[in-house]
């Protein structure tokens, strides 16, 4: 457990040791470290394998553009494929695993991919595997699936929370490198409401990773001390660890909060991750820029990096990738790799630098005008090839090399809204555009100001700027003296040679890959990056993008602005899909609605069922019942012979007052309500403006302008936002108010020739069929308690439905129990109630289906022609009132014994079944103890006149066929003498 | 040049030398018979059967972008013929055939792969109506199973069968459902409409529709005026302001869909999956990534990305239905304009104005349709006569009262 | 008053009111206050009429407090009136003689469950639930919201004490949702 | 999305349920045409077609998790940016709707 590559300096916590597996293989780290800077320390470079042909790679970069450095952290349930190794926090204990290898990561059988690369070109697949035809399926592509993907779900539940919330600020501060800290400091100072998001775990972005100094201190010793003062601002808060993943609209962005990922598993009660939603006035990005490699042959092998990320790893991390290190370099910013590394002692072979005639290093082999050709190194590198100016060829022995094409802005949020970037000449690089998110600025690296001087007054001038736009003043504070160098950059995008020169990484894109699909004519970004998957890997092309653009290019001989843009897509690095679903999972995917006999339901031993977000009592099982058939015969038996209670509260109810109340109704309604008498209730039907049904329900005239509406369970809240469409959006001066009361009344079917005998000994007033007679309602007490009721039936029975204040509602429903017991009263579920229904033949949600007319329904004449009310014309279309449309009918088997299936179609005798001879088809089925058989409502092709035909039930998805009679939709009570008893 | 095998490895050992452009970058002459706006699916599909199927020239097909770059490039590349009614369920089996045979027939591999499409349901009204639709299909020759819990538990283990709030109770499944690589349908449409004369024009912008005595004479363009006999518009979730160009309103609103696509994973899900107490869907790609995606933003929109709570929506569907997923990262979201229709159905049909043709209303069901809606549209412009399967496509279906809504959601596009 | 024969339970189901304290902050089950909700009849002004009768009559997003009446805005000319449930258990009768023809009054006392939120760094805590800028507003405001997919109204009484009202069939979804937030936040 | 609310300020947008395009306030009187052939005319253009622009639009909101009013709200459909918000029930009456 030797870390033979650890050298002095960075910000680890060498006093403490943590211990980590990497492939079962045991290691040390510190507290500071990545899995990455940990197993570099260790001496391990090799990290991973490439998506298409198996090839060793290590880290590319220190950060969350990486493409190489992917494994599999943790094990179990808690198993998270896909990690990049370079911004994974050690903690003590962690294990990680490769992936996409076999059997082991040093020997990769699938490496064989390797040596077939020249059959694996760009699109290769577009171009076979069609012959024979069933093969593409057969054999082709399982062999391409079995290959696919990198790490592996565990398929097991993830035993994590997570949580979401929401933040309010002035100013969102993305990225906390001088550019972010310099202007959280002007900010913070005035006293505005700051949030700084930074996705690293230690905030200061580069200064942690540089070597050079802001005033008199280092630069990770300014960042520490102006993190510090502002962690004391009541007004600022810091969020390490964040990830701003996108700018939605209006100011609006989402970020990530990692709480416990560093952490062997999450603290009792705390979510892994939180998902926030961010509210700013304005935002700043300050992200920071992305070193490009340039691309040679072979230039993927670990120990390949990228030169900022190998200074990176000595500086902060304290570790070395290799004991002799070269450099490869366009720009200024690349040497600094190699006076740092010096600086700490090891060996720089040289410095190739493709620039000629800047100044030499002191003390360094500089080769200018020079380029990196090749290398070698079968799980590692081992050396490189060298063209000197002269075009002499060296091979060079080294461990690690850093290369640096330049440094790209991060302007991925800024283009979120599909804002076009700008070209900058001197970076050789897009910077953000003016067309991004309305109320974003970026500032420092993310602008394109690479300097730290630059940085660090961009950065407090954007926050200036953003707080005036918000009418308030901040002054800029004393900033330290920082490097002002220039990049120096000549652009260098690949090396030409007759070898593969990887552009993707993670994706296998060489430049031979961009040129096919340029001969191909594949010359547009969108198609380079469609044909090629350049830019689709878990990294999204952060440092490749720009390489393919270049080559494309020069190949079409166009600019690179005039070639294309890099514009990217929220997310600004991968989310956990459990942090998007927040708490919303398992049992609290949705919110649940009790009913007021909840608690008593479940005494009985009720079985419930979901109807919307309502748990409703669907049977009420007996001792020595068996099947739910049993337990709702009996219920509906009972219940027609006796009486039964059954909790209807669901329904919605809608209070509707006003002097235009009635009129208001005649609206919403197809028929008349205007003329209804205080006291009574009456059947309306909803259309929609196109002439379907909406809904129906009771609506009871409570007073003068006082009335109740009921509504079906589902159609609650769309009834509900329509009224309020109707009243301010379309007849904005009728005297109407409205408000919801479904939750504020337990309401209760009471059904059966004893339902008034049953009722009048809890009532306190009159209820004999005279005093208050069928469809009638009224205000009444129940033994003093304010009561409602309404002497309606759903059933067909004589019934009433009775309703209390929410908080009575469980003593009631144990009262009416209690009252009905001389009487066999029973309790009755959804599924008797649906009998009972379809006994009578209501229409409910199966005919309510948002398809079907008035006319369908049998309720034509309901719609009147006298008043204009919502659908009332075009309801009339031709293609609504053919007279052989769809009418609902009753259908009965032949055979008693023979079950009817809902969704079976209706097909004449002798008839094929093909959908030129479906006639209908069944919508409700139930089981009716009244009839002694299965019983359905359907619509039927010019149904009302086909009663007493004969029919066949079609259910083709089960092989089954029932002979049936078209009966009257009304199975029991067809005068409704029961109702008026 | 033809696609194969043998090809792919005399390539190969030749350093891939001797491929061609996959479609010919033409320039615009000054007439066509026919001009196919929108280089999409529909529009490169529909120039290819006219010139294949129904052996017509003078072909022109102008794009304002790049080919393929629209709803053919950004969606979840499902296909099935599920359909409930019967305005719908014969044109889209027709599609599903025209997809089996696809890949012989315009020689490129766009990787249909039948691996089966299930829609969870979750209480005895859905199943009743997934009985009811299931009979439907089977009516119209298509195949249809109804499974039960243990059906689906056999086919994916994983899912949320003992902790859910809305627990399934079965599936409709359609083994000939399945998913198709996107781009590659753009690609292997334009490929074969080059091969057979059509002009390909990408970066041309319709900016008019010219017309003399209520017939088409061409269209203004940012390349210039180009005549035609026939125009037939094809820019499904652009069709408002296209067809605006010939001073039309449409039955139809543009809205946002969102889409997403995970990280690369090792095969997890072998077929497609729509959840019934949520809005989510999902498949895996044959690269690795879980495509999914749930409902439209719900407002009009010309912008191709979408906000936070469809996101969120689609997420806490994703993980109620498959609590694995917790910990697989989503990669990447994109946002696609849809023709969002009255009744949620397309049209594909003629217009008041002479030579002019319509195809659009296509909600988010495009693509699967892709086939069929060319060919259907290929037909009506080569004989002015509707193909027998898509009949019911007709604009003035809102004026008669011949709507085909399948979810019975009425005039309100935002929840077709 | 109501017969013993009808015994009340409270919208979580029990005898006697749910508390919890978690960290900092105590989540109390209210069930002492009638609620009504009152809105003009169109073109009525009944500032007067309330005025008169002590009922306050906040502004949009407002709450206001004035013994024994409190009030918060629902929506246009609409405001939800609350009063002790022990004098006004029938709040609609108490009110009508106040405002007669000139207001619609309906009933609302059992429609929510109310829970009281109180203690310190209540905007920690809320922020985990909804989109209200908690640190932002002080007593007095009143909003409705969506909480864990709940519509409820928020209602700060002061810095330290917040009401949320939802629907009272929700009443556990919503306990469920401020413990399982307080337990996360502190 | 933020809604700026005339009566309660700034609101996610996700509080509300969107309909459609504002002419949807404009609902013609059912009885006031003489067939039912022109009546069903008028309500056909008014119900289904959409001018459906690629710019400013003036639509529906309604704020359903909040006050439950009915807005119109004036957005651009390219860019989502918001540039009035009005009651609906002022437009209505603006427009001359009454009973």
């Amino acid at each position: 457990m030797t870390q033979k590559n650890r050298i002095t300096g960075g910000q680890i916590d060498r006093t403490r040791t943590l211990s980590f597996t990497f492939d079962g293989k045991s290691y040390a780290g510190h507290p500071g470290d990545t899995l990455a800077s940990a197993l570099l320390a260790n001496g391990v470079r090799l990290m991973g394998r490439s998506f298409k042909y198996h090839r060793p790679r290590g880290p590319l970069s220190a950060g969350s553009e990486e493409p190489n450095a992917i494994v599999q952290l943790r094990s179990g349930a808690r198993q998270e494929p896909n990690t990049r190794a370079t911004v994974a926090e050690l903690f003590d204990g962690l294990t990680a695993s490769s992936q996409n290898r076999f059997p082991s990561l040093s020997f990769d059988l699938m490496g064989v991919n390797d040596l077939l690369s020249p059959f694996f070109a760009a699109g290769f697949y577009y171009k076979t595997f069609m012959w024979p035809a069933k093969f593409w399926e057969k054999v082709y592509e399982p062999i391409i699936r079995h290959a696919a993907g990198l790490g592996a779900l565990s398929k097991q539940d993830d035993p994590d929370e997570y949580d979401k919330g929401f933040l309010h600020c002035d100013l969102l501060i993305i990225g906390a490198g001088p550019a972010g800290l310099s202007a959280a400091l002007t900010a913070g100072r005035a006293g505005a409401r700051v949030i700084v998001t930074d996705e690293d775990f230690r905030m200061g972005g580069r200064l942690n990773a540089e070597t050079f100094t802001l005033g008199d201190q280092s630069g990770a010793d300014w960042a520490t001390a102006t993190v510090a003062e502002l962690a004391q601002m009541p007004s600022v808060r810091l969020m390490p660890r964040t990830t701003t993943l996108g700018a939605m609209d209006h100011g609006i962005y989402s970020a990530v909060e990692r709480v416990s990922d560093h952490l062997a598993a999450p603290l009792a009660g705390k979510p892994r991750q939180t998902l926030w939603r961010i509210y700013s006035a304005r935002a700043l990005l300050t992200g920071g820029a992305t070193e490009r490699p340039i691309a040679f042959e072979n230039n993927d092998r670990p120990g390949i990096m990228l030169a900022g990320a190998l200074r990176a790893y000595a500086n902060r991390w304290g570790a070395t990738v290799g004991d002799r290190v070269a450099v490869f370099t366009n720009n200024d910013d690349g040497l600094r790799t190699a006076t740092d590394l010096q600086a700490k002692g090891i060996d720089v072979a040289a410095v190739i630098d493709t620039r000629t005639g800047g100044p030499l290093l002191p003390g360094i082999r500089h080769l200018q005008g020079a380029e990196v050709t090749g290398s070698t190194g079968r799980l590692g590198l081992s050396s490189i090839t060298i063209r000197h100016a002269n075009g002499r060829s060296e091979t060079l022995p080294v461990t690690a090399l850093g290369v640096s094409g330049g440094w790209n802005p991060n302007l991925n949020i800024a283009s979120h809204h599909r804002g076009r970037p700008v070209w900058n000449e001197t970076l050789a690089a897009f910077t953000p555009g003016p067309t991004g998110p309305v109320g974003l600025t970026a500032a420092g690296a993310a602008a394109g100001e690479m300097s730290t001087h630059a940085a660090l007054h961009g950065g407090a001038n954007a926050a200036i700027a953003a707080l005036s736009d918000l009418g308030r003043t901040a002054t800029k504070p004393d900033l330290p003296s920082a490097e002002d160098a220039p990049l120096n950059l000549s652009p260098k995008w690949y090396v030409a040679g007759k070898g593969r020169a990887w552009v993707d990484q993670q994706n296998d894109v060489t430049v031979k890959d961009v040129k096919l699909a340029h001969q191909e004519n594949f010359v547009s970004v969108e198609h380079l990056k469609r044909y090629t998957t350049l830019g689709m890997a878990t990294d999204q092309g952060k440092t490749g993008n720009i390489l393919g653009l270049a080559v494309m290019a020069e190949l079409t001989g166009k600019s690179i602005p005039d070639t294309g843009t890099t514009i990217y897509r929220p997310p600004y690095t991968p989310v956990a899909m459990g942090a998007l679903g927040g708490r919303s999972r398992g049992h609290d995917f949705k919110p649940t609605r009790l009913t007021p006999s909840h608690k008593w339901a479940s005494e009985q031993g009720a079985v419930f069922v979901e109807v919307g977000m309502w748990l409703r009592a669907q049977w009420f099982p007996k001792p020595g019942e068996t099947t739910w058939r049993q337990s709702v015969d009996r219920e509906v038996l009972a219940t027609r012979a006796c009486v039964g209670i059954c909790d209807v509260t669901t329904l919605g109810k809608i209070d509707i007052q006003g002097t235009d109340a009635g009129a208001f109704l005649d609206r919403v309604y197809a028929n008349t309500f205007s003329t209804l008498a205080v006291g009574k209730v009456r059947y309306g039907l909803m259309l929609r403006e196109d002439g379907i049904v909406m809904d129906d329900g009771t609506t009871a005239r409570m007073g003068q302008n006082e009335w109740v509406m009921t509504t079906t369970t589902a159609n609650a809240v769309p009834v509900f936002r329509h009224l309020e469409y109707v009243r301010q959006c379309l007849y904005p001066d009728m005297d109407v108010q409205l408000i919801s009361t479904t939750e504020a009344w337990a309401q209760y079917s009471v059904a059966g020739p004893n339902a008034r005998k049953l009722l009048q000994k809890l009532v306190d007033q009159d209820i004999s069929d005279a005093a208050f007679p069928y469809m009638a309602c009224g205000n009444i007490t129940v033994k003093g308690t304010r009561a409602r009721l309404f002497r309606i039936s759903f059933s067909g029975e004589l019934a009433y439905e009775i309703a209390v204040p929410t908080r009575y509602g469980d003593a009631m429903i144990r009262a009416l129990m209690e009252a009905g017991r001389e009487f066999d009263a029973v309790a009755y579920g959804t599924e008797a109630l649906g009998v009972m229904r379809v006994e009578k033949g209501h229409v409910a949600g199966n005919e309510l289906n948002g398809q079907s007319t008035a006319l369908n329904m049998g309720l034509g004449k309901m719609v009147s022609k006298k008043k204009d009310a919502i659908g009332m014309v075009l309801s009339g279309r031709e293609g609504l009132t053919t007279e052989d449309g769809l009418r609902i009918v009753g259908v009965k088997p032949v055979d008693p014994a023979q079950p009817l299936t809902a969704g079976a179609h209706l097909l004449g005798h002798g008839k094929a079944a093909i959908a030129a001879n479906d006639d209908g088809w069944l919508t409700s089925v139930v089981y009716s103890p009244h009839v002694g058989s299965s019983i359905a409502l359907g619509y039927l092709k010019n149904g009302a006149a086909r009663i007493g035909e004969r029919l066949r039930a079609v259910n083709l998805l089960a092989k089954t066929e029932v002979e049936v009679e078209i009966v009257s939709p009304h199975f029991v009570d067809p005068e409704g003498d029961r109702l008026r008893g | 040049m033809r696609y194969s095998g043998f090809r792919v490895i005399r390539e190969a050992l030749t350093g891939h030398k001797g491929w061609g452009p996959a479609w010919r970058d033409a320039t615009p002459q000054a007439a066509y018979d026919y001009i196919i706006v929108g280089g999409g699916g529909h529009g490169l599909a529909t120039a290819y059967y006219l010139a294949k199927e129904f052996r017509q020239s003078r072909i022109a097909v102008v794009e304002k972008g790049w080919i393929g770059g629209g709803n053919v490039g950004r969606n979840t590349t499902i296909i099935r013929s599920n359909y409930l009614l019967d305005g719908n369920e014969p044109f889209y089996e027709f599609s599903l055939k025209l997809w089996e045979g696809l890949e012989q027939d315009f020689n490129y591999n766009a990787m249909v792969s039948q691996r089966g499409i299930i829609n969870l349901f979750h209480t005895d009204a859905q199943r009743d109506a997934y009985t009811r639709r299931g009979n439907a299909m089977i009516l119209h020759g298509a195949d249809a199973e109804l499974l039960n819990r243990d059906q689906v538990r056999a086919l994916y283990p994983f899912l949320n069968f003992d902790n859910a709030r809305f627990p399934i109770k079965g599936a409709l499944a359609q083994r000939r459902g399945g998913t198709v690589r996107h781009d590659a349908v753009a690609w292997g449409y334009a490929r074969g409409a080059s091969d057979r004369g059509v002009d390909i024009i990408q970066n041309c912008e319709v900016t008019g529709i010219r017309r003399e005595n209520g017939r088409v004479t061409g269209i203004d363009t940012t390349r210039g005026f180009i005549g035609a006999k026939k125009v037939g518009v094809a820019v499904a979730g652009n069709s408002s302001t296209v067809m605006a160009k010939a001073d039309m309103r449409l039955p139809i609103e543009s809205h946002v869909l969102q889409a997403f696509v995970s990280e690369g994973l090792k095969p997890v899900i072998d077929g497609v999956m729509t959840y019934g107490a949520g809005h989510f869907y999902v498949s895996q790609s044959d690269k690795g990534g879980l495509v999914f995606g749930g409902d439209i933003d719900g407002y009009n929109s010309y912008a191709q990305r979408g906000n936070m709570p469809v996101v969120e929506d689609v997420a806490e569907g994703g993980m109620s239905l498959m609590p694995m997923i917790g910990r697989a990262r989503l990669l990447r979201s994109w946002g696609g304009i849809m023709d969002m229709s009255m009744d949620g159905s397309p049209i594909i049909d003629k217009t008041g104005i002479d030579g002019l043709y319509f195809n659009g209303g296509w909600c988010y069901g495009g693509f699967k349709a892709t086939p069929a809606s060319g060919w259907c549209f290929a037909h009506l412009l080569a004989t002015d006569r509707p193909h027998p399967t898509a009949t019911a496509y007709r604009f003035d279906r809102f004026r008669k009262g011949l709507m085909i809504d399948e979810k019975g959601q009425g005039a309100q596009p935002n929840l077709h | 008053m109501a017969d013993p024969l009808l015994k009340p339970l409270t919208p979580l189901g029990s005898d006697t009111p749910a508390s919890a304290t978690i960290g900092p902050v105590t989540i109390t089950e209210v069930t002492d206050t009638a609620l009504a909700s009152l809105a003009a009849r169109r073109g009525q002004d009944i500032s007067a009429a309330a005025k008169a009768a002590g009922i306050p009559l906040p502004g949009p997003g407002r709450a206001e407090q004035a013994a024994p009446y409190a009030a918060f805005w629902l929506g246009p000319d609409q405001w939800m009136i609350e009063a002790p449930y022990a004098t006004h258990e029938d709040i609609t009768a108490v009110l009508k003689p106040v405002f007669t023809e000139a207001a619609s009054l309906t009933e609302q006392t059992d429609a929510w469950v109310r829970f009281d939120v109180t203690g310190d760094r209540l905007p920690a805590l809320f922020e985990r639930l909804c989109n209200v800028d908690i640190a932002r507003h002080g007593a007095g405001f009143a909003t409705r919201t969506m909480l864990e997919h709940l519509g409820c109204y928020v209602v700060i009484r002061t810095t330290g004490h917040i009401s949320v009202l939802g629907p009272r069939s929700s009443a556990a979804s919503l306990y469920h949702a401020l413990t399982t937030a307080a337990k996360s936040a502190f | 999305m933020i809604i700026n609310h005339p009566l309660l300020g700034p609101r996610d947008a996700q509080e509300f349920t969107y309909l459609g395009d504002a002419a949807l306030m404009n609902r013609p009187d059912g009885l006031s045409f003489p067939t039912p052939d022109a009546a069903q005319d008028a309500f056909h253009d008014y119900l289904y077609q959409r001018t459906n622009p690629a710019g400013e639009h003036r639509e529906l909101w309604y704020h359903e998790q909040g006050d439950r009013s009915w807005l119109v709200v004036t957005r651009n459909t390219v860019t989502h940016e918001i540039t009035a918000v009005e009651l609906a029930r002022d437009v209505a009456r603006a427009q001359g709707r009454s009973k």
